[in-house]
């Protein structure tokens, strides 16, 4: 029987090696997989390029990743943020590389690689510092940038409840960018608080069909 | 010369009084999120969150139970009004870019005389640059407001002929709303119309703190 | 109060104007506005496109629009079914024009539209015919064809379950191309089989938000 | 010369027997639908569906209540089994052509020697062209195997240096599996290697109803 549970979040974590490419789920504090960071930092692959909405706040999720000098490049849309330190210190004293994307065209690159699209044109970001040495092209009228899918190597992500097939769903806003990474990684890695057995969940509402997961793990409650 | 300014308050009210029943609308961070507050009884907006919510609703009392993942894009606690739903970013994006929404409300640094809006990006290069849905909504938005202060602290125009600071957007502003009046841009003519000067603001005075042409 | 539903299918279908482009939901018999379909029919405006992923089958559903002669173009995946005879005897004789589109294409072409993306790059259809005379270009050395996005005028779509805002759920198969075909139209009109009070829906599983939704018909129950 | 040849059925079961465990698979219609039939004990594959299903089940026994909504891609009523899930056709197809199916069986007209796929259109201009989601399974799925006769009804090879039919895509097909063998195609050396000849069949007479080369 197919079973994408996993013991433990170390195990889920230990084969992502130096360089890798990771996208991680979450916007604030809300979806983040703190448990899988947490089996990350204490893994401890180097010079890593993190994918994610915001930098972290404090000491956990991506800020962890950050203070613990595992990664060397940043692609985000909004790195500021109330207790974004960790981020802000790097970024000053130029230790870090910074990707700034609009939070549209971030989701949509990470669509386009997990349906195989080639790159799309957007209207987002035309005209701006954002747009400098991208294509573009005037659409009906309208000027669009050329952009580009945007896959990872590992996507660390969070839900609420999973089958054994990988099935999610999600709490309330915790979705955010969690089910188009699931997408556009080569491997996506699920924390979730709850298994559930298959046939559980209502086919009508299944998030993210289970052929997007590869790993689950359930992280304890605290 | 000191103007009789607007609190943002009243900002809030007047751009709310504008907002029609029934529309979709997505209100930015800081004193955008305040014009919820203003909307007159009766009116039915249905407001949506970046982060994957329509419907957002009031914040959760102090003491009161809430969900921690319910958060809004300013990452503060929110609700669900009835009859709302969750998505996730690709969606939500899908629906700010594609014209679903029916207004953004943004706060700006500056606004051209072309509409072009200026509201991500400071001169200072050693603060951490962030974008996160601005562009999304300045292009996607089926019309954008700005809600803003008309001049800086130290009384430098925002309303100018070109913005300095790096753009959002280009000519995608309809109105702009300040603590001293109402201004629809022309973009054709590089100009606003002044909709109304708030009491107590000449048209002489309004004039010489902002940066191109009004015609009233 | 905000309620999007509408007396009757007439009334809700009555200002399609002659030459209108009109896509249609369902896939096979799933998912079809049949009851939209016939009131368009009875109403009668000329010189339709219609956008769908079959031709009908029989007389009823895209059948009845090309039996009744509204139909110039068809914009269609798959125009030949078991029973498609109305498209065929149009083809034959050259009253209708058909545009051939993979149907993984016509889709993420709706979902262009319905996006604000100004089209996107595929490998689908790469050297083949249905590529004739597009835009190709080579991506990490594979070939890719660049398709425009697909908007309407109207979309005529079936769906289970409505509430007043036009939040809306399918059942089971006949979601298929309802949902992306009403991101897409300047004006969706839905028929349904039940209205719910708004809270009804469950906000983790509303599959169509009503920000996509202009009109809602309750469908007589036969 | 009249070869022994397998039935449809032995045919599917051949295929079906390369399945891995825990696979998705799309099965195109026609003659890879039987491959369900025939995939053996104890093997978990996931189904599926174009318009909208993974984990496509059995069809409905004749008498059986049955949802006349849950069709698959022939429109032929099918069940959902435990752990399965329904989607919109966007969906559907961004996992077709995002690589997330394991493998596409395919029904074919012909097969070239570098792997092109010729399975959706005839040469006959009066009879309307249907192409479905056959072009973004053939670019898609990370493996296509086609499950085909060796030759047409009047003996002509279906296995050509070059289709002549309208192409579905291009060196997309791994596999073919047909009534007289198992060939993996060779894209580089335009050629394929014979995985398996059935009993009865020898090299030459199979070379013989072949359009390129086969290496044994």
């Amino acid at each position: 029987m197919i079973d994408k549970f996993w013991p433990d979040m170390a195990a889920a974590v230990a084969d992502i090696p130096d360089g890798a490419s990771v996208m991680i789920g979450g916007f604030g504090s809300s979806g983040i997989p703190f448990a899988l960071i947490d089996a990350v930092c204490a893994a401890g692959p180097r010079h890593l390029t993190v994918i994610s909405n915001n930098t972290g706040s404090g000491e956990t999720g991506v800020s962890a990743l950050l203070r613990e000098g595992l990664v060397d490049k940043v692609v985000c849309s909004y790195p500021r943020s109330r207790g974004s330190v960790w981020f802000e210190r790097l970024y000053q004293t130029n230790a870090i590389e910074l990707e700034l994307v609009p939070q549209g065209t971030l989701a949509e690159r990470m669509r386009a690689a997990g349906a195989g699209l080639g790159g799309f044109f957007t209207p987002t970001g035309y005209g701006t510092a954002l747009a400098d040495g991208k294509e573009t092209r005037m659409i009906d009228g309208r000027g669009h940038v050329l952009e580009s899918p945007l896959a990872a190597d590992y996507a660390l992500l969070s839900a609420y409840k999973a089958d054994p097939w990988g099935n999610l769903v999600y709490n309330t806003a915790a979705r955010n960018f969690n089910p188009v990474m699931a997408t556009a990684a080569r491997c996506a890695v699920v924390e979730v608080g709850d298994r559930v057995a298959l046939g559980t969940l209502d086919p009508e509402a299944v998030v993210s069909p289970g052929l997007f997961i590869d790993r689950v793990v359930v992280r304890e409650q605290p | 010369m000191s103007l009789p300014r607007l609190t943002t308050h009243e900002m809030a009210a007047r751009l709310a009084a504008d907002i029609p029943d029934g529309a979709y609308v997505n209100l930015g961070i800081g004193m955008p999120v305040i014009v919820a507050n203003h909307v007159p009884a009766g009116r039915q907006v249905i407001y949506h969150s970046e982060n994957g919510i329509l419907g957002v609703g009031r914040s959760p009392e102090p003491g009161e139970d809430h969900d921690p993942d319910l958060i809004n894009a300013a990452k503060d606690p929110v609700t669900l009004i009835e009859g709302g739903c969750y998505f996730d970013t690709a969606e939500s994006f899908a629906m700010m870019r594609g014209g679903h929404l029916d207004l953004a409300v943004l706060g700006a640094f500056q606004v051209s005389a072309t509409g072009d809006l200026a509201n991500w990006a400071t001169h200072d290069a050693t603060y951490p640059p962030a974008v996160g849905g601005a562009m999304d909504l300045a292009v996607g938005a089926r019309t954008v407001y700005v809600l803003m202060r008309h001049t800086t602290k130290d009384g430098t125009p925002k309303l100018l002929e070109t913005c300095d600071l790096p753009l959002t957007g280009t000519a995608c502003v309809s109105r702009v709303y300040t603590d001293l009046g109402v201004f629809e841009i022309d973009r054709d003519n590089a100009s606003a119309h002044v909709i109304e000067r708030f009491a107590g603001v000449s048209a002489h005075a309004l004039q010489s703190v902002t940066g191109f042409k009004l015609v009233e």
